[in-house]
């Protein structure tokens, strides 16, 4: 990665293109040296476009409104909250395969519509439709059954869930580009509305219109734009179900456990390497078997993880240092691309200092539908 | 039984239930059972997998020949949680609503879905049986109601 | 690649999801000595499942429909017309990058509605929504504004574009898994319902339902599965637009012979090395204006070249031999699937007599929405 | 100008007009000045390029300050179809239209949209004006008519 770029996140009074073009913009501004014409390739990350924007076939939509115009390659990935890194591993694969010498990727949403019941139909198709989101299933009701089974298998608190919604918060409060830029306290999330029991609102991310964008280039080009290029040393990926009831456990999540092993394995580091990361709290009982599976914490024990700050700076690993999704919201294609923004500008010491980790080696995790699919990238700087 | 509602007509793109005729899916037969009272689902005779949902093609083997086999009725609740807020277009009116997933009677086979009953008295492994919902334009779908132990 | 699959294309009764089924079960009888549980990564294009299906999310969905646990990657593209070739091309990064060992590529489309005014709003989607779909544009006003300025700048005749249908279809007479497998007369053609004036109905592919599958290994495993591995040798894509009034032409698409050169050149081989190729014939006119930018034809000549039957066998180089999408159908995501899936069938001697040509290179072009996104592979078959 | 239509409320899935207030998108002064008869677009204050459709950010040179110029009313025909089937939903009474590429008057650019007038009459080259459509919800859009040369 050789630039990042990133929108205001929000309700934006802003189309999908007025989105993507901010997101250009903020992009080319900080790769201020490199041509548009020198961008062969363009991968774009959006999940719902056909539904929430009424507009299919949005990757050639964006390069127009960035004013690129690719020779190599262009493309869009949907995989519902994976979207944006699949984008990322897209580009990744062109970059190794000489297929782009220089390639872009935006990860873009636009989720608010006047009819937030219409969203709501269009999120319930990302379970499958016809067996799930009829009887009225979105991501809050199942998230909200792992929450159930959690608590009842491993005696997981309601404290502890919303300790995970407080930290992310307090990081997101130093994040000018959140959709929900201030400090929560414990009492504020166990009071704030019920979404789906147990789960509550600020236990959720927020339904959020937003762009992100990064510019990949390969080894031998990245130095003539950056003096600090961060690299892909490591993906992996696995999935299983789809149905939510042919999903080996709600609580367990052994795929994601085997994505974070082939990703580190590749890079040919371990956990412990690692200076931070960036993990998908789509809701706050999601962050808490994410310490599990990523080998931090005992089966059982994420509540316990939290509660001893293990994820804060200074804790064992610290992660969603740019608020997570619970701070930043999620516009689904954009969430995997901010990720690796936040990792790069932590790495060349962009972000503020209250949330300021640096470091060389990070990990982004991100998950989709009912969590039946996990995809992990490794991001390295050369110290 | 859950009565229909009032009829609409929704466009296919806010149609969450199945199209279930003859003409518009291989799995037709599981409608019309439905009709019947029965919940259905495919077993394959080659290697005799009992799968949910439905299917066509076996996953396991490759075949292609399907035979149809009776779900039981009864099972237990493994988890479920109560929609408070967030519901898509056509289910505005019913919140709340309790979604669960349900383990059948004698099976390690689970399914989603509705479940009717007093929210609050509702917890894991209380006992439910399957129920019809029937939809003002004569399809059918499912959901599982409360029952004595 | 080293199996294919098909299903049978037309007004389906059936679901997407029965269709990913048919697909799989030809894929693995074909490769039938490939255990489902070697297959470590899916690649699904689809372009309108959101809308069509009202179903997002659609690779996990088809990945248990099939039965396989990706445990290294899994993906769905979507680039309107294109999406199919795209995941194709995804499953040859991830193999040459080593992100995968086998890969599955299935290209999918439920296309045909209740209610068809809500399929052509969604293909209406495809172009710019705001501001050319609200004007009632979809795929045949653009592409009969094209061969209108065509016959106005060059003279083509409305024989000219008819003769294209009448090839196309004599090919597909003879594929049984096509949406239209009849022969067709000029003066069937010229005396179909008219659709957009100047095309009719057999200027134009059908609005299909179906499914295309493909089975991918690396060299040092395909001869595992089969004697005659097919390869992906080159690889081209070229972009520009997006809007139909920022397009540098209708009737020249300088683009496309970009996307063509690089592919050809990567492969290190030359037009005329060429034994077959499959080319996106969305509407007749289309076809006409291929001749041109493979620099088969001159500029403007591509009537001629029609009329003198240098697509034929036995032409220059016989063009959509499984006949086309005029005479197969064109359901979104599956066309560029199924267009390798008869380059290997002809390579490997599966196709009728009628229309064998055999041949170890071939070429397969997809071009979508406004034309203004053109995409090619060249395959190879070691002789 | 088009008259409205009879008012109806379709789902934001089916409506293709754009959204044309301050609170869903940045440009919404092309949709007031429309509302005015006016045709406008963005002009870059930086690098001076006018593009079509009208833009928050220049893709020439990444500025983000752009102004509003008007665009000429009149133009000539470059392209046309006129459309006999396959409507999108909520246009299949308008069937058969004309839809075409009009090259705007003293300029290189064009611009996609329905025309009005007698089909079998049109030809390329055709002088047009712009009209303004508007809706029975306030919201406007617009098209082309032919005019006397
Ligand atoms: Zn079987
Ligand atoms: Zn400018």
């Amino acid at each position: 990665m050789v630039g990042t770029g990133l929108t205001h996140w929000g309700v934006r009074k802003a189309t999908l293109k007025e989105l993507a073009q901010e997101a250009g913009k903020a992009l080319f501004d900080d790769v201020d040296n490199l041509p548009k014409a020198e961008v062969d390739s363009l991968f774009v990350g959006t999940a719902l476009a056909e539904r929430l924007a009424f507009q299919s076939y949005v990757a050639p939509m964006v390069a127009e409104q960035l004013g690129i115009h690719p020779t190599r390659m262009l493309a869009r990935t949907e995989l519902a909250c994976v979207s944006g890194q699949l984008a990322m591993k897209m580009a990744y694969m062109a970059i190794a395969t000489g297929l782009s010498d220089i390639a872009a990727v935006v990860g873009v949403e636009k989720m608010n519509l006047p009819d937030m019941a219409e969203t709501q139909a269009s999120l319930a198709a990302i379970l499958d439709r016809e067996w799930e989101g009829v009887a009225g299933m979105t991501a809050p009701p199942y998230f909200a059954m792992v929450a159930q089974r959690h608590m009842y298998e491993y005696g997981t608190t309601r404290e502890q869930l919303g300790l995970v919604s407080v930290k992310n918060h307090r990081f997101s409060a130093t994040n000018p580009y959140a959709h929900f830029p201030k400090e929560v306290s414990l009492d504020q999330v166990l009071n704030s509305p019920m979404v789906s029991t147990p789960l509550r609102l600020l236990d959720s991310s927020g339904i959020t219109d937003g762009a992100a964008a990064v510019m990949l280039a390969g080894e031998d080009r990245a130095r003539e734009f950056t003096d600090t290029p961060v690299y892909i040393e490591g993906a992996g990926q696995a999935a299983t179900g789809n149905l939510t009831v042919n999903l080996p456990s709600l609580t367990e999540w052994p795929h994601m456990r085997r994505a974070v092993r082939d990703a580190l394995s590749m890079a040919g580091v371990t956990i412990q390497d690692m200076d931070l990361a960036e993990v998908h709290d789509c809701f706050s009982i999601s962050e808490i078997i994410e310490y599990e599976e990523l080998g931090l914490a005992e089966k059982g024990k994420g509540g316990q993880f939290i509660e001893e700050g293990q994820s804060e700076i200074g804790g064992q690993l610290p992660m969603n240092t740019r608020g997570g999704l619970l701070g930043c919201g999620h516009p689904l294609g954009a969430t995997g691309v901010a990720q690796v923004v936040e990792v790069v500008q932590q790495f060349t010491g962009q972000v503020p200092q209250e949330r300021y980790v640096g470091g060389t080696w990070a990990l982004t995790h991100n998950l989709s539908g009912n969590a039946n699919n996990h995809s992990v990238l490794v991001l390295h700087r050369d110290s | 039984m859950v009565e229909a509602k009032a009829e609409r007509r929704v466009p296919y793109l806010l149609d969450f239930y199945p199209l279930q005729g003859e003409e518009h899916t291989r799995i037709h037969p599981f409608f019309q059972h439905l009709q019947e009272g029965r919940l259905t689902t495919t077993r394959c005779t080659a290697c005799g997998e009992v799968l949910w949902q439905p299917r066509v093609v076996c996953p396991h083997c490759n075949a292609d020949e399907m035979e149809w086999v009776d779900l039981p009725q009864v099972g237990e609740i493994f988890a479920f949680t109560s929609v408070q807020a967030g519901a898509p277009k056509g289910m505005e009116e019913d919140l709340p609503f309790v979604v669960g997933i349900v383990t059948l009677k004698g099976t390690d086979m689970q399914i989603l879905a509705r479940i009717e009953g007093d929210e609050e008295s509702l917890e894991i492994g209380q006992p439910v049986r399957v129920t019809v919902e029937r939809l003002a334009d004569g399809r059918v779908w499912f959901r599982f109601r409360t029952v004595e132990a």
